[in-house]
């Protein structure tokens, strides 16, 4: 569980695509609780889970994320009365897409967090790490092996602000 | 429309005259009886009170029976029966666990897709039928519809109607072109199975009951259960003081079929302990009403000019 | 080409310990576009500002990436920092790389890692930032309060004193709603009128109220600070500027039976009429369906059937050709106070999942009234003229049996809710019975008593010690009537035994549900409601009178079950939520809003009805000539909240939501990339 | 066909419509008609070889179908549902339209083939067909033909993918999907795709690769079928004009399921039923969210 443990493991990259009000609160506050966790995942901020397209998700495995969190208020807690309840089917038909296809089960983990639930979001972080540890790096994804864009640590240059995409 | 028909033990036995009077109406009021092939006892009063497994398990295998034998739903004219069949599907549908274990008892699929349906549902369900072919409409005739406690109850199980303001027997009542009474007492139970038991008690719940529906202007009472019959009709002369007059107790479709215009052999009215002669002849008295028109059976206005003899309705409706 | 600056705190030691930030100050500053990266001790202290401000002017940034604590912390400090030295402050964002990062891990490297990526994924958002207006909306210092029962009036009275101009709008002849009817009020046992009277005169006379009464509101457009309001003014037959309210006309009228809805149903009025004497404004209306004239007119009649009222009238103000009017009001907040009516109890429901109780006899046993009646039956201004009299045959009743709950916190018919104020006023309703009747016997079946509130439950245990109310708990099963006596047949279950009382009356304290056409209403102002109809607060705890569409509150038992201090103290806060909103001449809002593309929007509009606010309106292209090309969708700034899922939603992305585009979050994620 | 063409007569001579959108014998089998006149009505046909939707004519981009006028479609069943898609998204008002329908007993899978209809050459959708007369019609011709022949194979691939392991699926679909090409004749098929610009020709950014490696395909089949989600009328379209034979139509099947088990909702002719996309339900499930 314990990303320190042991050095020589295969160290996964999740990212996560939360909402602003409940799941990014709920890490801050995981944060002033100071509840120790797995260094694996990198959180992408978004305003609420309605925001979060599937593409966002095909995106990430594109450019090597080993798994992938999706998390944000629970039903009936949405900072927008309902952005979450849209997003719940959204997620619905996207999960259950990407389960025939057959991607592998654990790499995406969608999740409720409200701001009061530090301690949950520590849960989802450190299962979900362990879930993808133990699948192994995502090389099956198609196309991860394209050398279409640079490695790490040096990110596409993009020149202006408000340009494209990479390239 | 074709409906699976579970007698239960009562039909066979005390109540035969609401298996005869149900087969005698039931084709005037477009409904075809399926008895089901094989079926057994529900388990009645006495199953819940010793195996909760038994009282599911023997409903439960008449259900799957009708289902096999390609029922949608099943008639039980019993409350009794009706109840457990109703309860057997609801406890089936609340629990898994119960479901499966049920399906190992039976050694069949029990899939649950039937609907149990009890008298006063299925004749509510006619009503058009009915009132268009109420060749002798009872006019005048008051009748106290009595519910009894297993037809309407438990609600979640009994949903048809309301379990503490029902309407349906008036309805159909209403449709026979008698007049439903409006007493308290209907949702009463009659002591029940404890008639032979304590019936000291059932004498006393009894008579409250034919109490309240003499003093609410009844000439007759309505049911829809052996066993309310059985205490009522049965019990009647332990029930009533000296110089009270008997009230007759009839079976809802027995008043629906002599609306119908069946006379009352075919009704099996002449097996009532309370005699339903002045009863019936007073119907019989009633002229035909206005339904009393050339239609889909024309031997109903025969029946009606002819009530001695036995009316080619009833002939052919058994 | 982008001029972006990093700066990464270490908070002391809170990042500093765990993160090696001249790492990732150094590491971020090898990044195309990253013109200055540093790392310093408080990036949120005075000189951690100055040195921002001094970077922008010195380096000519285009963007500021601060690498420190929660934007929830800090986003605002630092963006006001960012515009003080005059970059937009839409240009700088922050990186969490405290609560995110040095809080939650121990290894230094796995944290000093982690931080780089998290800086990183914030200089690629930044790159893409474009600079954004805070959204300026101009506020019409002008309330509607809908609605005119005690909610109302005391939110339009704190609105009209606080400066505001008011429109009440009330649907009903007179203001006042339910507490008019009351005769006596909990806990105090004050006389209902006495109290309520004085603020409806003030209403009436206040010079920033308008009151408009016998209207509704017909449709709502617009957003907060900016609403345009269609008001219908309902023929009343009478022409308001001419009556002086003298009453001839009701002297006059032939239809004397109308049942009064002001006392239940268990009075009479006339069809011209006024609800009741004190009514304001004390204007009458003619009830078209009753009066006589209007009945003539509707079977054809040549000649009028009457005209006694118009005869009557030293004014000339009876005008029967009057019509409903339509008036526009532009307003800039709204106070829903629409109140609530009782459950129906008998077989009649008005929405489906609702079961009424046949058992109780309620509308055929005369006997059987609800808890309103009985007000009326106790109030000197009802029909009994405050005798407590029944209704079948006007005896005294000398035993009266209470029910509780009657389709409150009953699943079964519909209602599980508990509608909090039947406990105290049952309670209310033994004392006045015995008040009024001194040896009569009250009896009350309950499920629990339910007086929580300051005085609430000293007042039921005065009701049971000092007169005498005795408590039965448990249910009933039957009321009917038997002869001269109302049967009741209950059980008491802490005795574990049946219960047959014969009383001369039983009332039913029936649950409280919002007012009929209340969906209705909410939809034109597209605010949420609960499955029974109550009025959806925006939090149930931190915003309890506002709704989820901003510039709309929500006051009084519209929102649930209230008694009458709730309902003052709501409709208060209320209004002070709304002088709030007129205290500023303009509204700032934040600039995270969406915007359609028009050439590519294909006007599926699936944008709309995802859309939780309603911001989504319709707009048509045409060309040059004028001629239609297509309908779109179009964001209301005003309206929108910025939740971005109609962006997600939209097939063709040809909505973006501003400052989280689809190019930022795509840059985001492809900076995590391997 | 003489019901149907004489119907199409009248509506142009009365001037009802502009055109009428229907097939006609041509080379290769039938194909789609634009009949503005009597003679072009008159060459109007109906027979199991008429399997292809017509009503991606109607979609407002499609400015040359849109320049001809009023028009008239003949519609199956299916089809019928694609015209209440357009009516349901606001493409199309439903009084801009006349919509003739035809009974239908199946239609044939490739419609160039001179073989009759039988269960070896029926299309995959039609046996077990509830919808052979359109409701969402301002007339309907014809008799009622007999049900299609033949038996459904698409439950039976639907089972036995989801009875394969992840594993295997994925290697079944990387093997299926690996052959798109990105032509897109999938997407210029469907009645549904009506968008002025595919986001899939979005650049900035470019969500989804438009080179045809497996990494845009993939991308491309995954936002393909998600768009469809709760919105695919079921016409087969896509999958009848995949080059490469890809079953396109399997993944509209499965999450039409998930549409209809989960959401209560079944591609329909009646436009004033919502879809799924754009609603809610407050106790939607949610098992695979923790």
């Amino acid at each position: 569980m314990n990303a320190t443990l042991d050095k020589t493991s295969f160290e996964p990259r999740l990212t996560a695509f939360v909402c602003n009000w409940c799941t990014y609160t709920g890490a801050d506050l995981a944060g002033t609780s100071r509840l120790q966790m797995d260094a694996n995942v990198r959180i992408v901020r978004l305003p609420c889970t309605g925001r979060i397209d599937p593409l966002f998700i095909v995106k990430a495995f594109e450019r090597g994320a080993d798994g992938v969190i999706v998390s944000g208020c629970h039903p009936a807690d949405c900072h927008y009365t309902s952005g979450n309840y849209h997003a719940r089917r959204r997620f619905a038909f996207f999960k259950e897409l990407i389960e025939f296809l057959g991607l592998p089960e654990g790499r995406i983990t969608f999740s409720w967090v409200s701001a009061s639930e530090g301690q949950k979001w520590r849960e989802v972080v450190n299962d979900a790490t362990a879930r993808v540890r133990a699948l192994g790096p995502f090389s099956g994804y198609p196309g991860t092996e394209l050398p279409a864009w640079p490695a790490a640590g040096a990110p596409a240059p993009n020149p202006a602000p408000g340009g494209g995409g990479e390239r | 429309m074709r409906v699976g028909y579970y007698p239960g033990c009562s039909l066979h036995g005390t109540a035969r005259e609401l298996d005869e009077s149900l087969r005698a109406v039931a084709p005037p009021l477009g409904l075809e009886l399926v008895e089901v092939n094989d079926w057994s006892c529900c388990g009645a009063t006495s199953a819940h009170a010793t195996s909760h497994l038994l009282s599911v398990a023997l409903p439960a295998r008449n259900l799957a029976l009708a289902e096999e034998q390609g029922h949608d739903q099943l008639l039980a004219p019993c409350a009794a029966c009706y109840n457990r069949l109703a309860s057997a599907r609801h406890a089936v549908a609340c629990d898994a666990a119960l479901a499966e274990t049920i399906e190992d008892v039976l050694g069949r699929p029990f899939p649950s897709t039937v609907a149990p349906r009890n008298l006063v549902e299925v004749l509510r369900a006619r009503l058009d039928l009915l009132r268009e072919r109420a060749v002798r409409p009872l006019t005048g005739l008051k009748v106290a519809c009595y519910y009894g406690c297993l037809l309407v109850r438990p609600s979640e199980v009994c949903s048809f109607d309301d379990p503490e303001d029902p309407v349906s027997m008036e309805e159909v009542v209403t449709a026979t072109g008698a007049t439903p009474v409006a007493w308290r007492r209907r949702l009463d139970c009659c002591g029940g199975a404890f008639s032979v038991a304590r019936t000291g008690s059932v004498v006393r719940l009894s008579r409250a009951i034919l109490d309240d529906a003499r003093s609410a202007g009844a000439d007759a009472i309505a049911v829809a259960c052996p066993m309310c019959h059985s205490n009522l009709d049965f019990r009647q002369k332990a029930l009533v003081r000296r110089g009270e007059a008997e009230l007759p107790v009839l079976y809802l479709s027995e008043l629906v079929g002599l609306a119908l215009g069946l006379d009352a052999e075919t009704l099996g009215l002449g097996r009532h302990f309370v005699d339903t002669k002045a009863l019936v002849e007073r119907a019989l008295a009633s002229k035909p009403g206005p339904a009393a028109k050339p239609g889909p059976r024309p031997s109903a206005p025969a029946a009606a000019a002819k009530p001695a003899s036995p009316a080619a309705a009833g002939t052919e409706a058994v | 080409m982008a001029r972006i600056g990093v700066f990464v705190c270490h908070c002391g030691e809170n990042i500093g310990r765990t993160v090696d930030c001249a790492r990732v100050a150094g590491e971020i500053g090898k990044l195309p576009g990253v013109v200055h990266s540093v790392d310093y001790k408080y990036m949120c202290s005075d000189p951690g500002q100055a040195l921002i401000k001094q970077a922008i002017a010195e380096k000519g940034l285009t963007g500021v990436v601060v690498s420190a604590c929660s934007p929830h912390m800090h986003e605002r400090t630092f963006r006001r920092a960012a515009g003080g030295a005059g970059l937009n402050p839409f240009l700088c964002e922050m990186a969490n790389i405290r609560e995110h990062c040095s809080w939650i891990h121990e290894d230094r490297e796995a944290a000093t890692d982690k931080a780089i990526d998290l800086a990183r994924v914030i200089v690629e958002k930044v790159k893409r930032n474009v600079p954004l207006e805070t959204i300026r909306i101009p506020v019409e210092k002008r309330a509607l309060v809908i609605g005119g029962g005690i909610a109302g009036i005391q939110a339009a009275l704190d609105l009209a004193d606080g400066g505001a101009e008011v429109v009440l709008v009330e649907k009903e002849p007179s203001i006042g709603g339910h507490m008019s009817q009351l005769s006596e009020t909990f806990p105090t046992l004050d006389c209902s009128q006495c109290i309520l009277t004085p603020r409806m005169v003030e209403v009436y006379q206040h010079p920033r109220i308008r009151l408009m009464a016998y209207c509704e509101v017909d449709a709502v457009e617009g957003y907060i600070g900016n609403f345009k309001v269609t008001i219908r003014q309902k023929a009343r037959s009478v022409d308001e500027t001419k009556c002086n309210g003298c009453g001839a006309c009701q002297k006059a009228c032939v239809v004397k039976n109308v049942p009064s809805e002001f006392d239940e149903r268990l009075g009479k009025r006339t069809a011209i009429y006024v609800p009741f004497p004190q009514a304001v404004p004390n204007i009458p209306v003619i009830d078209r369906e009753h009066c006589a004239y209007f009945k003539g007119r509707a079977r054809g009649m040549k000649k009028d059937a009457c005209g006694k009222c118009k005869e009557a009238c030293a004014r000339g103000a009876i005008d029967f050709a009057q019509e409903d009017r339509f008036v526009t009001e532009k307003v800039g907040a709204i106070v829903v106070a629409t109140g609530y009516e009782l459950y129906s109890i008998g077989k009649d429901q008005p929405a489906a999942g609702l079961k009424g109780y046949g058992e109780y006899g309620y509308g055929t046993v005369p006997d059987v009234i609800d808890g309103l009646q009985f007000e009326r039956l106790a109030s000197a201004s009802g029909p009994t003229a405050g005798k407590l009299l029944r209704p079948s045959d006007g005896k005294v009743p000398k035993k009266i049996v209470f029910l509780q709950c009657v389709g409150s916190r009953d699943p079964a018919k519909g209602i599980d809710y508990c509608s909090k104020v039947c406990c105290m006023y049952v309670a209310k309703h033994t004392m006045l019975y015995r008040h009024k009747v001194h040896d009569g016997e009250a009896t009350v079946f309950y499920m629990d008593v339910r007086a929580a509130g300051k005085g609430y439950d000293e007042f039921t245990r005065r009701a049971v010690e000092e007169d005498g109310a005795v408590y039965v708990r448990g249910r009933v099963s039957r009321v009917y009537r038997d002869g001269d006596v109302v049967k009741v047949l209950g059980f008491d279950t802490l005795n574990g035994t049946p219960v047959e009382i014969d009383a001369d009356m039983v009332v039913l304290a029936t649950a409280m549900r919002p007012r009929k056409g209340i969906e209705k209403l909410a939809q034109t102002l597209s605010v949420s409601y609960d499955r029974h109809g109550f009025i959806n607060e925006a939090h149930p705890k931190l915003r309890p009178v506002e709704t989820n569409t901003a510039g709309v509150f929500v006051a009084g038992a519209c929102q649930a079950p209230r008694d009458i201090p709730d309902s003052v103290a709501m409709a208060s806060a209320a209004a002070a939520k709304v002088l709030g909103l007129f205290s500023n001449e303009m509204l700032e809002r934040e600039p995270t809003v969406a915007r359609v593309d028009a050439a590519l929007c294909a006007g599926c509009f699936h944008c709309e009805r995802v859309c939780p606010y309603g911001a989504v309106e319709h707009k048509e292209v045409r060309d040059r000539k004028g001629n239609l090309l297509k309908v779109v969708a179009d964001v209301n700034p005003g309206v929108c909240q910025g939740c971005g899922t109609c962006q997600a939603t939209c097939p063709s992305k040809s909505v973006e939501l501003m400052g989280f585009t689809d190019e930022q979050i795509y840059a985001e994620v492809n900076a995590l990339a391997l | 066909m003489k019901e149907l063409r004489d119907l199409a007569t009248k509506l142009l001579a009365e001037g009802t419509v502009n055109v009428v959108l229907g097939w006609e014998e041509g080379p290769r089998g039938v194909r789609p008609a634009f009949a503005t006149d009597a003679a072009a009505a008159g060459r109007l046909v109906f027979d199991p070889r008429c399997t292809q939707n017509l009503v991606p004519y109607l979609s407002p981009r499609r400015t040359q179908v849109k320049k001809l006028g009023k028009a008239a479609v003949v519609v199956k069943g299916c089809d019928a549902r694609a015209v209440a898609g357009l009516v349901r998204e606001t493409q199309l008002a439903r009084e801009d339209v006349v919509v003739i329908g035809v009974r239908c007993g199946g239609v044939i899978a490739d419609p160039a083939s001179p073989e009759p209809l039988s269960p070896a050459t029926v299309a995959d959708r039609c046996p077990g067909c509830n919808s052979r007369e359109p409701k969402l019609a301002d007339h309907t011709v014809g008799e009622l033909p007999a049900a299609p022949p033949g038996e459904s194979r698409r439950d039976v691939r639907i089972a036995d993918l989801e009875a394969r392991t992840a594993d295997e699926r994925w290697a079944f679909w990387q093997d299926e999907l690996g052959r798109c090409v990105r032509c897109h004749a999938c997407r210029e098929a469907c009645p549904m795709c009506f968008c002025e610009r595919c986001v899939a020709d979005k650049t900035q950014p470019q969500w989804v690769d438009s080179s045809p490696h497996p990494r845009g395909a993939f991308a491309w089949n995954v936002t393909r079928a998600l768009h469809l989600a709760g919105r695919c009328v079921d016409c087969g379209e896509c999958e009848r004009a995949c080059p490469v034979d890809i079953p396109l139509g399997l993944l509209n099947l499965k999450l039409a399921r998930v549409a209809s088990e989960r959401f209560g909702y079944t591609a329909t002719d009646d436009p004033a039923v919502p879809s799924p996309v754009g609603s809610f339900q407050k106790d939607d499930a949610q098992e695979f969210i923790l």
